[in-house]
């Protein structure tokens, strides 16, 4: 399509302006998915964004492509809908750990679990941004914010863990610091048939700021995130000499080189085992690196395939559907003319 | 045949009464559709127990069936039933109160054994002791009449037990000279792959059929002659049906694909059931999470350019209410379905009401105007659906159409439409880029162009955020929202400048005008008839359109002394009426989960004359 | 010590406006605590931006703050300003339309930078070009002021430019001759683990209060005497955190632990904030995973004897629906907050409006009265919140409270009362296992008795079906289902033998009575107020109970000519009482996400009467 | 407690007639827990039983005790709420496949995810019950119901694999063939600390006839069930010869005996150890046997304990709230008696 493959960044930005705090990871976010979309071969009128209610959700307004705003928590239903109607587009979902997790973790988890083909972005600052300040479900215990004055007493949980508990088909991290590699992971989330979740650590500089600095702290980020790559084996640190080890049924952090361990006694990734995924979604900081990148991409029926798939067969059996047929059909009886006195 | 009296009749109300395993809903099927074959009108109602199915033999076991046919036009499944048919005790104590005294019972005496007697709560054997005194009793043994009918076929009791229905349904074809056929083919299609019960059960409806002949028990049958129908060709269709066909015809008419986005919910589950089974309409079924997602999906859809659609009850309506608001806002083409039941809460989940009007008119925050529409019988459901599919799509707009579980699974005959007679519906496709704008409107029906991802130039935002006058870019101006708030307002009342005036029954202006809506549609206009044939001055007006009413609504009800507005509800379209005209009506209420009774409507009707 | 002229006032309106950045919140709210403590009567309307915090020196990055300080009294936070403080281009740009001709404009220059003017829109800087004209501006180069004043201060530019807000205070200090020395207590309080920003904030306050006092600038300094109040305690608060503490005293008086399960959303968050302050109250916020979830946690509590509570706005509210119908079937005590915003769908949340009353009133599937109560000033908020608690507690029923975002973040000068003045609430608790019945009830009140799991004997089951009279269990009974809908409904209505009855403001009959609701308080009454110092035949009546309405507000309404009804909305309040007593009233709507001015209603009485 | 003591089945039956078809598995499981309750030695009183709607959730109406049938989905929410003010009752959350897992599904892993102290039986018999049979989450795609006339196209997911990805701390499985040991499982969940799901295996004769019969079927039960024990190998098989083996990251069915695999290779269950749960939850028909009992038993903080303690603390602390000092806090100024002319 000669049309798309001019397409250039600008072409993405829409006459908006962009309105989110001065030092918002969004910012970064935006970004590089206006530099990623234009490479991916598709005419922009064919994307279609679909948010719910949050600071991160304010994004298709700042996108020069078919877009809605929706409301809190639901987005993924209305995705799965225009998917569903409309299967030739390219849908892109962004969302909130609020969003996503709190009151929309229904819909995420069902989302995942039909694995209807779109890209999910979770922009996951730990905090609910847009109403200034309140604790989230990723949020660490303990947290003081405008709702937990004394700290939080709320377990939370992951995005990944749930996601693997859902049967999430591809599941990626990245981090609003890089985003170069978070493009990567973009284009790789683009070319996954089915629900695509990308977790991206965003920083919410004014009610959450350095939620994650451990890990994308520059001074110390080498040793602190652990960088997924296919096939190879789970290296990282400053020096390249940490590595992850399976160990029974529990991982752990071992160093090159000290007592005789080497690059073979080292878990090699493979995106395409369910179970690696599921280990990686274990990995908290500061015992392990924070994983990014790829956790799992695995081939899965896709829902709206499916159902298309299902309704082309009957149509090829039965023909296209006739109103005359439909009405007439079952038993009917005729009633004639002339009176009955 | 019959060597028996027959007798006239110009009409006949039976009820069939078993326990919910007795199959007594497909009795009444069978009996109602043969009738309608021999050209009779009619009207059914069939009357569930609650979702559960209970204990066999106990009361809230019992499952019943009325049907009321005629020579003479028949508008509702009557108010009570001339001949009950009873296939245990339960039966006979839970529907024993319907018979007016004269009535005539049928029961199968091999069913009242101590021990149903116990489960029903009889401490004695009705049908010996004096309790059915002023009744006309039939006792027949079904139970063994079938079992000796079957004698001969390798069929274990217990199937053959299940027969009886058929031999029940057999008595009645003869006692009310039915032709036999229609069943012995729909059996035959129904058990095509099971020879042995095509055999059964045509010979336990034979059995009860000749035995009903015979026997004295029974001294004459009836007759109810065809009545006055318009010819055509007719199918007898219960009204969830009928709705999902005007569903699948509007959106053939407006060639878009059906989306629905729905959640299972009694009485509305059918619409979903039916949808699902055309597939080569390319109608897509959702089975959402939830009714958020049921209706966000279809949201989503819409946006998508489809035909959306989600259907639903009270309960899931409450839950809708948010999305339907967002769906308000961005001007978006929706029907949202409602299959009222007794509310409020869960309420009575089976049992009929119209207590969800208030709600959909007001049931979301701020100012949320939307179209609202009313199914009037099982068959309209069919034409107010399409006609539903059309306001949304002309006026880019969510409608709502009510529907009742009465209507939803009553039925009645059909006369079927020709499909090429439906009218094509339009849609509003912008054509040029350059002078798009997402909230730029239709002089005539303020509606917004409806440009679909995909569509190359179009590219545009929209959402929940309260939207610039013609852009629809974010916007917070008060005078802008002050303007757009009367736009949204002005286009859902701009409608009634494209539906048709109301009609009245009766005369142009007089005592009493009955105003009704929804499924009380056939109790009101019978009652009504029969006021003017008694000469009195009442006509009826039963609204489909609610929100916006019909243009010349008001002028109608200055031309008459009283309104009365009968509602299965606490007063709902009497508020409405009230604070929209300042016009002062008369409320008459049931709220007890049954329909109205013809005689309740004419006693409020003398009533307000008196 | 200051040697020019001083002119006195009887009141003065004062509009800070800034950048997000600003801090004009914090200045607004310091000069209201100041002029509070002198003894000034006062009214505040705090106008935020959109929730996002937009880029600096743009139009919707202004956040302004408006008061009303007087010597008479003060019912809203004046009309227009007579004096607007801009610390930047797009301050003066986003409010200079709301500065009559004549006023006055202090204006910070060192913002009006090239860069600051594009940002706001400006083509050329209206300081210098003639579109100032008729206003009398004040330039002072604030930035500059401040960094000299803190020149001596080890603390980079960036941290000395922020204190420029307090520069500002200063100089209306001096200019409407207030004490500096709350604020400097203030800062005391707020730095002090910062000891170098006391004397920062201190010292460029200092230079404002002097700079004012030695320019030439400005002419003269103007005096407001105390207000003529009623002598006790004072302090100043917001409706939410009124809100709040009505609540907790409502949980103290009736000796039940408070329970809040919510979901943050504008403007109602605060709510959550405040309440999460109390546990030594043994209060319990549960800050939910969704609305859904608050309220139903929230009924969960109830059922376990906890004084429940949730709160939200719209949106939020529409998603509740359907677990307060089952609150309503079960008839347990709710408390249900909602602080209302603009809509429909996300609206405009930072704005205010009065649009879901009728949802309150309606949106439930079924039959579903509630009884709805609002809030009329900030600091009512804290007794129509106890008032919901004891009606919640002594009827048995969710109560929906409403307040709007005018009120919930206005603020007005609090009258302390004496908690021993509090009556205590009494709760319903039965005593007699073998008496007891879960929907026996109470022949007053028509309440049910309140048994709560732990309680040994009493055990029993409740649910969102239908339940019998006295028992309680599921039925399906047609008579019951009616007797039980219109007991939930006289159970609501007859809270009007135990309310007040309705006050009215002004004489007892006349031309025109204004009848309003909600956080229109204020304004109405100043309107009213001034129409009868006029010598109108003008009164006021505004309402606290909504449903029911007060018993003699029938009466009421029927001495007047015409009922003016002025609403944040499209005419709710008007249709509730068209339809309920038939009375025609004359709507007065405005729905800009803007409160009344007092101009507004003014002209509107003033059209009726002439 | 002297009078729970002597509590017996029957005083915990209601007057109620039970309203199930004949036939439903929930008869089986309503007898068990009657006959379970009376053996924990708490009061009557102090048992709540709180359910969504389903037939399944009919059922506090049978039980003479507290009970709360509130609306579809949301027990889970009411039952946080009423244990959080009421700490002392023993909370019996009952609810279906569709109630818990389908519009109740964001309630039911927040309530895992806080781990709020109660017991959550969930009736799963892969279907609508009460709507008359459309399927369900849990329903094996393909099936046939009122809803998918040509078959369900929907991918399932299972409770366990979603507990877990809310990090349950307590889940464990039974069937209603085997009340018994459905009823050693209630006394585990009861004795448990937090949230203990227990998903119960439960055959709908009408809708959904034998849907669980592949692991119920009596005459091939030993060889299609695994029976777990903790600290035990994981053997199974009606000659008690075939055993779970680890490999790698992998399980493997084994046969005790065939080349030299002995007890000693087999995985030993470990309720404490959250990975091999996880492992569990991919056990899939007909590869491996179905497992039963607990799979996941483990200490973690428990959401009503925490509030409570934190209230506590700041009692202790700050002493019993005063209003007196509430209202007179922040700046408040005198007006004096006197006018101001
Ligand atoms: C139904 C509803 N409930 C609550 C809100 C208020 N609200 C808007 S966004 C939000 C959460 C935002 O947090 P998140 O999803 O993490 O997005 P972020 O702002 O952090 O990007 C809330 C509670 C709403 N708009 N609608
Ligand atoms: C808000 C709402 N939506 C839908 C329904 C209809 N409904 C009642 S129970 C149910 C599902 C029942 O399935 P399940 O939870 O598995 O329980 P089961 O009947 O199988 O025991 C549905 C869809 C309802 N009562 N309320
Ligand atoms: S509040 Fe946080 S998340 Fe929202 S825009 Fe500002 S920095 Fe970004
Ligand atoms: S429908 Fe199924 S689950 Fe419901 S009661 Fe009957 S058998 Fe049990
Ligand atoms: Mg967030
Ligand atoms: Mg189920």
């Amino acid at each position: 399509m000669s049309e798309t493959t001019t397409l250039t960044k600008k072409d993405f930005k829409s006459d908006q302006d962009v309105r989110w705090c001065p030092g918002c990871g969004d910012y970064a976010i935006l970004n590089a998915v206006q530099a990623t979309l234009p490479e991916l071969g598709i005419p922009k009128e064919k994307f279609a964004i679909i948010s719910g209610i949050g600071c991160s959700s304010r994004f298709p307004y700042y996108m020069d492509t078919y877009g809605f705003h929706t409301i809190h928590g639901r987005a993924a239903a209305f995705a799965t809908g225009l998917k569903l109607t409309n299967p030739g587009l390219s849908v892109w979902m962004i969302s909130g750990d609020g969003d996503s997790l709190s009151i929309g973790g229904n819909h995420f988890i069902h989302l995942i679990r039909r694995n209807v083909d779109l890209n999910l972005l979770l922009f996951n600052n730990e905090i609910y941004g847009l109403t200034k300040g309140q604790y989230s479900p990723t949020s660490q215990e303990g947290i003081i914010t405008k709702s937990t004055p004394y700290g939080s007493v709320d377990r939370n949980f992951s995005a990944s863990s749930l996601a693997m508990g859902a049967e999430s088909s591809f599941f990626a991290r990245a981090i609003d610091t890089d985003p170069k590699y978070l493009q990567e992971v973009l284009v790789r989330a683009a070319a996954h048939k089915g629900t695509s979740v990308v977790e991206i650590l965003q920083n919410c500089v004014i009610f959450n700021d350095k939620a994650h600095g451990w890990t994308t702290e520059r001074s110390t980020q080498d040793d602190h995130q652990l960088r997924l790559e296919h096939g190879k084996p789970m290296i990282f640190g400053a020096d390249k000499n940490k590595g992850i080890r399976l160990n029974g049924l529990k991982l752990e952090v071992v160093t090159l080189g000290e007592d005789g361990i080497t690059e073979a006694d080292l878990l090699v990734h493979d995106e395409t085992d369910e179970n690696i995924a599921y280990f990686l979604t274990k990995m908290q900081a500061p015992e392990f690196p924070t994983p990014l990148g790829v956790f799992r991409a695995v081939e899965a029926p896709v829902y709206n395939e499916q159902v298309h798939a299902q309704i082309e067969a009957i149509r090829e059996k039965k023909g296209e559907g006739s109103l005359q047929k439909l009405l007439f059909s079952g038993d009917t009886w005729e009633v004639k003319g002339e009176s009955n006195a | 045949m019959t060597t028996k009296a027959r007798v006239e009749l110009d009409r006949v109300t039976i009820r069939f009464a078993g326990d919910s395993g007795d199959g007594m809903q497909l009795t009444g099927t069978q009996f109602t559709n043969t009738s309608a074959v021999v050209g009779n009108d009619l009207a059914t109602f069939p009357d569930f127990p609650a979702e559960i199915r209970a204990p066999a033999g106990t009361i809230p076991g019992v499952s019943s069936f009325q049907v009321q046919i005629g020579e003479i036009d028949i508008h509702t499944p009557g108010d009570e039933p001339d001949v009950l048919v009873v296939m245990n005790p339960a039966a006979l104590k839970a529907n024993l109160h319907t018979l007016p005294k004269g009535g005539t019972i049928v029961a199968d005496i091999s069913s009242f054994t101590k021990n149903n007697l116990k489960k029903a709560g009889y401490d004695s054997n009705p049908l010996e002791d004096e309790s059915l005194a002023g009744f006309h009793v039939i006792e027949v043994d079904i139970t063994k009449l079938t079992l000796n009918a079957l004698e001969e076929l390798d069929l274990d009791n217990k199937s053959k037990t299940r027969c009886k229905n058929f031999c029940a349904l057999g008595m009645m074809y003869w006692m009310y000279n039915r032709p036999v056929e229609p069943s012995n083919e729909w059996i035959e299609r129904k058990f095509a792959r099971k020879p042995i019960l095509v055999e059964a059960n045509k010979l336990a409806m034979m059995a009860g059929y000749n035995y009903a002949n015979t026997t004295d028990l029974i001294p004459r049958s009836f007759e109810i002659k065809p009545a006055e129908i318009a010819p055509g060709t007719y199918r007898s269709i219960a009204g969830n049906q009928a709705l999902a066909y005007g569903l699948i015809a509007g959106s053939k008419m407006a060639g878009l694909p059906l989306f629905l986005g729905t959640y299972p919910i009694t009485p509305a589950s059918d619409i979903l059931h039916e949808l699902s089974k055309y597939k080569e309409f390319g109608v897509i079924t959702f089975q959402a999470e939830d009714e958020i997602a049921a209706v966000c999906a279809a949201i989503g859809s819409s946006y998508g350019g489809g035909l959306a659609v989600t259907s639903t009850s009270g309960p899931g309506m409450a839950l809708k209410a948010e999305a339907i608001g967002l769906a308000v806002k961005t001007e978006l083409p929706l029907v949202i379905v409602n299959v009222q039941r007794a509310g409020p809460s869960t309420g009575m989940p089976t049992k009929t009401e119209q207590s969800d009007l208030l709600q959909s008119m007001y049931g979301r925050n701020g100012e949320s105007p939307l179209c609202i529409l009313a199914c009037s019988r099982p068959t309209d459901c069919f034409d107010t659906a399409m006609e539903a599919v059309r306001i949304a799509l002309t006026f880019m707009t969510p409608v709502i159409l009510l529907s009742d579980g009465y209507i939803a699974n009553g039925s009645g005959p059909w006369q079927l439409p020709d499909p090429e007679s439906f009218a094509p519906i339009q849609i509003q496709r912008p054509t040029d880029p350059s002078e798009f704008k997402p909230y730029q409107r239709n002089e005539d029906t303020l509606a917004r162009p409806w440009a679909i991802p995909g569509m190359p130039g179009f590219e545009h935002r929209i959402g929940g955020l309260e939207g610039q006058q013609g852009t629809g870019n974010v916007s917070y101006d008060p005078l802008n929202h002050e303007k757009m708030s009367h736009t949204r307002e002005a286009k859902i009342q701009g409608i009634a400048n494209f539906i048709p005036e109301q009609e009245v029954f009766g005369p142009e202006s007089g005592d009493v005008l009955v105003l009704s809506w929804g499924g009380t549609y056939g109790s009101v206009f019978s009652a009504v008839n029969k006021a003017q044939k008694e000469g009195k001055s009442v006509a009826h007006a039963h609204v489909r359109y609610i929100n916006p009413l019909p243009r010349n609504l008001e002028s109608i009800l200055k031309n008459y002394k009283r309104i009365l507005v009968p509602e299965l509800n606490m007063g709902q379209l009497s508020r409405i009426i009230q604070s929209t005209y300042g016009i002062e009506v008369e409320p008459f209420n049931k709220i007890q989960g049954q329909p109205f009774k013809i005689r309740e409507l004419t006693d409020a009707i003398d009533a307000l004359l008196a």
